[in-house]
């Protein structure tokens, strides 16, 4: 695109504006579980304790050092000398105070990670000592997601508006409605960003979004959420190109275990084998991994390459009528706006021989209904949370059996990282057997950017954007 | 002054008005007379250059030897206001509701002329007073909707007369009135004709009307003349049949002081009613409604003349002579 | 009494008129004779017949129709007051709804107020007594001429059989020849069948020729009110003087003042 | 006069309150609320009932809504739930957008339409006029939001010369906000316009055929210049009424407008608030909505009588004027 | 003046045929999609995505999902037929029957009532909708019942203004003065008069319901899968502009064509039907 508006701001070295969707509600990674939250703060602004590599492996970040105990139930973090964003020091009561919170929070994507934390005890100044009921991978892995985030002791309350953290950026001005925006933080412990500021816009349409891009309104449309058309128009068109990335998201079929016509596992199964993953990634986002098992993040050391029940319509046709249920309705709730995914998964259970009728929910008649009150038949949804969720009692799949949970308990006092990978690949192929949960795919993370702008980190272990690194080339 | 020769306007097929000759002396005063829908309106409109866009004229209208047939609507507007006045039926309908009556005549003052706001000001007042307003600064200020039905109708003569135009047509003026506000309006405008020598088109349906306030009057039956001559001669002697049935039929015929004798007594009719344009007879238009029709009557009847400007345009007339009628009239 | 209808301190005003439409009206009507109602556009004549005929519940004073009031009339027996009450409007255009046949329209009083249907035969032999024939039963408001329209009117009034006639304006918006022929229709009628007729009209000298006796109103009030002769012969009020001036002046009988 | 301006004020409050009394009961109706929203995906039915209580929306709701009534009143609606945002900040800082575009697209349909109308109405029997009327028709036809992204292609992203989304405060840079609003505008315009236009060729029409522009012209005017000093503004009463009847749709536009470029007015807090279940947010919006269509209203309704002096005289009496 | 109406009473006037026309064009295309459509309009084919206008058996091309396009567009003319009558039936119904009854009523009932339908008139009836379709659901019973309240109003006081006018005509008063209720009035005299005018104004309406309903649609609270309707196609078409301009031009020019032969129809029903009572421009 080209124009002459806003050519003051425009190819300037050091800002970027870049689009995103949704705009969260407030900032409180503590009690929100918004995606956007952990897109733009993580590593940007708040940092946890730990940094995850690309192969699944953690490195210290905010903490200098750890160590474990050989039981594997304490853990020792040494704190790196930093400052927070509003010029206070980070000390080791702040982490104390941290850890609490995350531990303590009503929101189970991040408390839940924390269980088996019995006490948080700060040593000196600048080292804190984790001690555990038993020994945890989970926990330590937290320390890598927004469980590990240090922010000021106290600054909890002023989360929601204004969060502070010991981040390359700082958290400066949030505009509602209109955007947010970052500015370099000069008094970072670590390598300065190149970027001095950065501009989150949120543009909820695609197309608008787009088009924004286009116009030169934005420079970036980071985790784009549109059509594979979409995306491949702009990285065909001069001057644009895309970035995709594996993501975290994981999408997936849920079957309510609560319902009788689901106890036979002839229909699951149907249900599962009638699944046509790759058309419902080429229907919808056009880019994302299909799987079988339910693996997330991606960089997970748990790969699996098993399939239970791959696509195949003619089996699934022959496990219905084996059934007996040919011609069941299935009453399918799903969230308003996915309805191209619903169109493929209809087409594929029709040809099995169900009936669908498809209702669509706007999110929180979704969250109360689906999620909390398990009001529902089947679904689909996509979301970060790893297998874990399911323990008994099953979260909103209602279904709970022993098993997994007890080859993800063992897993989790395992001292070793392969032993740990290893029960947890067991777990979640054991899972996909059962086909309650059936997993479809991974989303990608697809940045649609203007050609001259570098450094993104090509995977994302929590759905962070981040931003430590991106610089423009040219100008 | 004004000379209409061959004058005939038409609207789709139809044609709804075709004079031969007609004419306004300097200062007269001519009643212009006819059922509804027998073309006066036409006829004013014609002459003021305000006929509807669809109609088509042709023939000839002369002011002071000029032609107005086929000249601009940017010229003719010249000579409206300034050498043609006019004033309509409905004086509510015919002033805009939305501005005050100062302004609309001060409006008709203003136009082409190059007087001040104030000096225009100056003589719409005494245009309001000229023609008999009471407090006329305060009138002034007034909207069409706060004065009476009267009173509006003196502020469009005010208006018609604003720029002394030498004739000043009266398209059914009093229609709308009550009698007792019709006789205010009526010997107004005999005053303001004779006072400045204006001449006047008064048209109207009401006999009475005509011979209060004309000297001359012309009849007209679906968009012919009927007749035409001097005001008395033609109420107390007419030729034409039609007039004759009319001035029979009008109640305004009755002596007010002898109406009792004639209580109950039917009144004289015209068989039938107005035909709609287009579906006139040929020859004479009257011919099937006429009790007294004839043969030639199928023939359009040529103009006679009856002495004394009196035309008239009848087969078989009510008074063959000026000595018969003499005669009978004794 | 010996008042057919009879009006007893009636005042009226609308609810959104400045002024009273009535004050104090008194009047009484005596079977078989015509009363011309006149006065100047305003004066209150539409709204007194209204009142008369029940369109308007009155208050204060009273209406009484052969000695009865019209509220109680019209509460025990309403068809048959409006059976004997009936009405001839102004505008013939605007008084049948364009939308119904003449023989619609004409059957309507009589379904309304007698609960049967009339006969064709019924219709026709009351349109040939006004002058009409069987063409215009199927005929639109629109396809017939005001004089015709007026007389298919004066026919709906007359199909229930009323005893008086309320006439208001009946020939204003009609043609001096077709004027003519409606007064006509009227006297005759009221020869003929005997009936009471009420007619409102702002010419005297129509009044003057039809009525045999005149009641003039002036904003509301009835200034004036006797036998026509005499009204006419020596006006008392001074608003009825200014009347007959009026009419003088446009009369074609009078010798030529202007000359 | 003063009474009759109370009178109005107090009619228009009432309808304002009575219109934010049924979005109070709708809201109820929605399934979920903010709590949910807050929690999201792993709330218990404990943490649930322990928000909803600490946020107070456990208490009946006559309770909750008179609380909001007062909060009204002082002019302090307090904080959003999950977003803590100041309420009346944020529909004040968000109602300059709105109103900015239902007003522009007004002002722009209006000048147009009277334009066009006339010119329509003048050459009613000519090919022009009925050009025009064709016009009038496929704008008419042709819906709001389509428009808008048909112009966002031709004039954002092929011809690059206005932004295709977004929007500048005031308070920046007045010469962006022109230059991000003015396609919003258009779009938003062309309905309302082609709308407008029709009526004004009919109210033109009309007033073509009153005999108070024969007098005009009798006084020695020509046509052109008797419409301009009498018709314009006569015909100008009848159009007032329509644009009242308009502005209910044209806040509605508004809605899908700012969704097409994004704009943070109004309509997008309603629906972001919406799907927030933000209660109080949603009642308050609802409200001013519903107000500012009152006061346009009600502002109308005056230009009505400043326009007509019968309006004005009729409503001094206190009676109907038909 | 109406010496022209006369004429043109029994004049098929050309918006009336032009109307009339695209109208044929529309419900035949919903009609006929009842029992064919070129293919079955949710019949699915990822891999034949996005074909181009013209191509083999896909006259108008395939969508996102590889559906077919006309059968598509003859599907969602079926969405446009069924919420358009629906709601507009079912507004302009009560509408009219409140406007009469308004209209018929004591003069201070009347400015109480008329002012609540005013109110009702100005209020964005988007809002309702959006508020409905959270609470009961999107879907075409959103549509129709937003569409629906948001037309009550604006019927009724389309109704108010020409029935008072029949009312104050001296036929009505004439049909009291011979015993007529004032009900048997309403409904017999002033309802056929208005009748034309309101003929026009459902057409009117439902064009605007079509227009409403693609809004609605398009914001997503409308019509849902596997319902097709021409608003939803173009939200789903929005994201391939440039991409796929067509997908975004074709059911925008259906709905322009139904809208416009809607409106033509209203014109022509006008000029036809329209008996000496002067009617407005109407409003919706
Ligand atoms: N605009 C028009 N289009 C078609 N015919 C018209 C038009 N104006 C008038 N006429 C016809 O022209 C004829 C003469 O009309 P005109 O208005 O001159 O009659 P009039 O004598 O003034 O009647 P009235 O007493 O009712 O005013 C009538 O038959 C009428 O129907
Ligand atoms: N429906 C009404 N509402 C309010 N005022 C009315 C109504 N009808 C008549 N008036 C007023 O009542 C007064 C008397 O009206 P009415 O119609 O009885 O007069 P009229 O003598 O019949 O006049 P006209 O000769 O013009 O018919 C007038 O001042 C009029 O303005
Ligand atoms: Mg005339
Ligand atoms: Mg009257």
């Amino acid at each position: 695109g080209s124009g002459s508006s806003g050519s003051a701001i425009r190819g300037t070295k050091d800002s970027l504006r870049v689009a995103v969707a949704q705009e969260p509600s407030d900032w409180n990674y503590l009690r929100n579980p918004s995606t956007t939250i952990r897109q733009l703060l993580l590593l940007n602004v708040l940092e946890p304790l730990l940094d995850k590599k690309e192969d699944g492996s953690l490195t210290p970040l905010l903490a200098e050092s750890y160590t474990m105990s050989d039981a594997g139930t304490v853990y020792t973090f040494k704190i790196r000398k930093a400052v927070f964003s509003n010029g206070a020091e980070v000390t080791a009561d702040d982490v104390v105070y941290s850890l609490e919170q995350a531990k303590n929070t009503k929101l189970q994507d991040v408390a839940g990670r924390l269980k088996a934390v019995k006490q948080i005890a700060k040593v000196d100044d600048h080292t804190v000592r984790v001690t555990l009921s038993k020994p945890s991978q989970a926990f330590l892995d937290a320390m890598s997601t927004d469980s590990g985030i240090v922010i000021p002791k106290g600054s909890a309350g002023s989360l929601t508006k204004t969060p502070v953290g010991s981040g390359p950026y700082i958290f400066s001005a949030w505009k509602n409605g209109v955007e947010v925006d970052f500015v370099r933080n000069d008094k970072y412990w670590g390598d300065k960003p190149e970027l001095r500021t950065i501009t989150w816009r949120w543009i909820d349409d695609v197309t608008t979004a787009i088009n924004a891009l286009r116009a030169g309104d934005v420079d970036m449309i980071g985790a784009f959420w549109g059509k594979k058309e979409q995306i491949d128009s702009v990285a065909r068109t001069a001057g644009f190109t895309k970035q995709v990335i594996p993501g975290s998201e994981m999408v997936y079929l849920s079957l309510n275990a609560d319902d009788p016509s689901f106890k036979d596992e002839r229909v699951r199964q149907a249900i599962a084998y009638s699944l046509d993953r790759k058309g419902w990634i080429d229907g919808t986002t056009g880019s994302g991994q299909p799987t079988c098992v339910f693996v997330n993040p991606p960089n997970q050391p748990w790969k699996s390459d098993k399939c239970p029940y791959p696509y195949n319509p003619e089996k699934a046709k022959q496990l219905l009528t084996a059934s007996g249920k040919q011609g069941m309705t299935l009453r399918y709730t799903a969230l308003a706006g996915t309805q191209n995914g619903v169109a493929i998964i209809t087409q594929g259970l029709e040809r099995a021989g169900f009936k669908v009728q498809a209702q669509y929910l706007d999110w929180p008649t979704y969250l109360d209904r689906v999620l909390t009150r398990g009001q529902y038949q089947i679904t689909h949804i996509s979301g970060p949370q790893p297998i874990d969720t399911w323990t008994c009692p099953g979260w909103f799949t209602h279904d709970c059996y022993p098993e997994m949970d007890n080859l993800l308990a063992q897993a989790d006092r395992a001292l070793d990282r392969t032993q740990w990978a290893d029960l947890r690949r067991e777990a979640v192929e054991k899972d996909a057997e059962r086909a309650y949960l059936i997993p479809a795919w991974t989303s990608s993370v697809t940045s649609l950017l203007k050609v001259g702008i570098a450094g993104s980190k090509p995977f994302s272990a929590n759905s962070e954007l981040d931003m430590r690194k991106v610089h423009w080339t040219t100008s | 002054m004004l000379e209409i020769s061959d004058l005939c306007v038409a609207i789709g097929p139809h044609r709804i008005l075709s004079v031969e000759k007609f004419q306004i002396d300097p200062g007269q005063r001519v009643g212009l007379v006819g059922e509804s829908g027998s073309g006066k309106t036409m006829m004013a409109t014609s002459i003021a250059g305000l006929l509807p866009d669809e109609a088509s004229v042709q023939g000839s209208i002369r002011l002071d030897g000029s032609e107005l047939i086929g000249r601009s609507d940017r010229e003719r507007a010249k000579v409206r206001g300034s050498e043609i006045g006019m004033i309509f039926q409905d004086p509510l309908k015919a002033l805009n509701p939305l501005m005050r009556i100062g302004r609309q005549v001060a409006e008709a003052v203003r136009i082409r002329s190059s007087l001040t706001r104030r000096e225009a000001g100056r003589r719409v007042l005494e245009l309001l007073e000229q023609v008999q307003l009471p407090e006329p600064a305060q009138l002034a200020r007034r909207y069409p909707h706060q004065l009476s039905g009267g009173q509006r109708q003196r502020a469009m003569i005010a208006m018609a007369i604003a720029r002394n135009p030498r004739l000043l047509i009266a398209d059914e003026p009093t229609t709308a009135l009550d009698v007792t506000v019709q006789q205010g309006i009526l010997e107004l405008l005999l005053d303001l004709s004779r006072q400045h020598g204006m001449a006047l088109l008064f048209i109207t349906h009401d006999l009475g009307v005509v011979r209060a306030v004309s000297d001359r009057i012309a009849v007209m039956y679906g968009g012919r003349l009927v007749e035409s001559g001097p005001v008395r001669e033609v109420i107390h002697h007419p030729r034409h049949r039609y007039t004759e049935a009319l001035i029979a039929a009008s109640p305004a015929s009755t002596r007010l002081t002898e109406a009792s004798a004639l209580l109950g007594v039917p009144f004289q009719t015209i068989a039938g009613t107005v035909p709609a344009a287009g579906e006139f007879p040929s020859g004479c238009r009257f011919r099937n409604r006429c009790t007294h029709a004839v043969e030639a009557c199928a023939v359009e009847p040529a103009a006679t003349e009856a002495g004394d400007d009196h035309l008239y345009r009848c087969w078989n007339p009510a008074i063959r002579t000026g000595a018969e009628a003499h005669e009978l009239h004794r | 009494m010996s008042y057919i209808v009879e009006t007893k301190h009636l005042s009226f005003r609308y609810r959104t008129a400045p002024a009273p439409s009535l004050v104090d009206v008194d009047l009484g009507i005596e079977p078989g004779t015509t009363l011309g109602l006149v006065g100047e556009s305003g004066s209150g004549k539409s709204t007194l017949i209204r009142v008369m005929c029940g369109l308007i519940p009155v208050a204060p004073g009273a209406v009484r129709y052969q000695d009865r009031d019209v509220v109680d009339w019209l509460q025990q027996d309403g068809r048959t007051f409006r059976r004997q009450n009936q009405l001839v409007f102004q505008n013939p255009a605007s008084s049948f709804d364009p939308r119904m046949t003449m023989a619609t329209a004409l059957a309507e009083p009589v379904k309304a107020l007698e609960q049967r249907t009339p006969t064709t035969s019924e219709l026709v032999s009351r349109l040939e007594q006004v002058g009409l024939n069987a063409g215009v039963l199927n005929r639109h408001p629109h396809q017939l001429s005001g004089g015709q329209v007026q007389r298919v009117a004066i026919a709906r009034a007359l199909l229930v059989g009323p005893q008086l006639l309320y006439a208001d304006e009946p020939t204003s918006s009609l043609d001096v020849s077709v004027q003519a022929q409606v007064l006509n229709l009227l006297m005759e009628l009221r020869r003929t069948l005997g009936l009471t007729l009420v007619v409102v009209s702002h010419d005297l000298a129509l009044v003057s020729r039809v009525c045999d006796r005149v009641a003039v109103m002036l904003s509301g009030a009835i200034v004036e009110a006797g036998p026509t002769a005499e009204v006419l012969r020596e006006p008392k009020a001074p608003y009825t003087q200014q009347l007959l001036a009026a009419a003088e002046l446009v009369s074609l009988s009078q010798e030529d003042a202007n000359q | 006069m003063r009474w009759l301006l109370l009178r109005s004020l107090v009619l228009l409050a009432a309808s304002a309150l009575a219109g934010s009394v049924v979005v109070f009961l709708l809201l109820r109706l929605l399934g979920g609320d903010v709590a949910t929203v807050i929690l999201g995906r792993t709330a218990t039915p404990q943490s649930l009932a322990e928000l909803r209580s600490q946020l107070g929306l456990d208490r009946p709701g006559i309770v909750q809504y008179f609380t909001w009534l007062g909060d009204l009143v002082r002019g302090n609606l307090g904080q959003s739930y999950a977003a803590g945002y100041d309420i009346s900040q944020q529909i004040q800082s968000r109602l300059g957008v709105t109103v900015a575009l239902a007003l522009g697209s007004m002002a722009v349909s209006s000048v147009v339409s009277v334009a066009a109308g006339s010119y329509a109405a003048l050459q009613a029997r000519k090919v022009r006029g009925a050009f025009v009327d064709l016009l009038t028709q496929l704008g008419m036809a042709v819906p709001t939001f389509w428009a808008g992204l048909v112009l966002v292609i031709i004039v954002s992203i092929h011809l690059g010369w206005l932004p295709a989304s977004g929007y500048v405060p005031w308070s920046q840079d007045p010469g962006q906000t022109i230059r991000s609003l003015t396609l919003p505008v258009a779009a938003l315009s062309i309905h309302v316009t082609a709308v407008l236009t029709r009526y004004v060729k009919s109210a033109m029409l009309d007033v073509l055929g009153q005999p108070y522009l024969r007098t005009a012209m009798a006084k020695g005017r020509t046509l052109p210049m008797a419409v301009l000093v009498h018709g314009v503004r006569n015909a100008s009463v009848s159009i007032v009424t329509v644009g009242t009847l308009m502005l209910g749709g044209l806040l509605a536009g508004t809605v899908v407008i700012e969704n097409v470029f994004n704009l943070p007015g109004l309509g997008s807090l309603l629906v972001s608030a919406i799907k927030g279940r933000e209660a109080l947010v949603v009642q308050s919006v609802a409200f001013v909505i519903v107000l500012m269509v009152l006061t346009l209203n009600f502002l109308m309704d005056i230009a009505y009588g400043v326009l007509d002096p019968r309006i004005r005289d009729a409503e001094k009496r206190g009676t109907n004027v038909e | 003046m109406s010496n022209d109406r006369r004429s043109a009473r029994h004049n098929l006037t050309p918006s009336l045929v032009a109307g009339a026309a695209l109208l044929v064009l529309f419900l035949g295309a919903g009609l006929v999609s009842f029992v064919w459509t070129p293919h079955d309009p949710g019949e699915i084919n990822v891999a034949n995505r996005l074909a181009p206008m013209g191509s083999s058996g896909h006259l108008l091309g395939t969508d996102d999902l590889g559906r077919d396009v006309l059968s598509m567009i003859m599907a969602g003319a079926r969405t446009s037929l069924l919420v358009g009558g629906v709601s507009t039936i079912a507004a302009i119904i009560p509408g009219v029957l409140f406007g009469l009854l308004i209209a018929g009523s004591r003069s201070t009932l009347q400015s109480l009532f008329s002012r609540i339908t005013d109110v009702g008139v100005a209020l964005p009836g988007l809002l309702l909708a959006l508020v409905l379709a959270t609470a009961i659901g999107p879907g075409n019973t959103t549509s129709i019942v937003a569409i629906m309240t948001w037309f009550i109003p604006v019927s009724t006081r389309v109704t108010i203004g020409p029935a008072r006018q029949v009312l104050a005509l001296d036929f009505v008063e004439a049909a009291f003065a011979y015993g007529r209720s004032k009900r048997f009035v309403l409904f017999r005299h002033v309802l056929p008069n208005i009748g034309p005018l309101i003929l026009a104004q459902t057409s009117v309406m439902f064009a605007s319901a079509i227009l409403i309903e693609a809004a609605l649609s398009y914001l997503g609270v409308g019509a849902q899968p596997p319902t097709v309707s021409w608003g939803s196609m173009l939200n789903e078409a929005q994201s391939f502009l440039g991409v796929s301009d067509s997908l975004i031009v074709v059911p925008g020019v259906a709905i322009a064509i139904t809208v416009l032969g809607f409106n033509f129809l209203s014109d022509g029903l006008r000029a036809l039907l329209d008996p000496q009572l002067q009617t407005k421009e109407v409003a919706a």
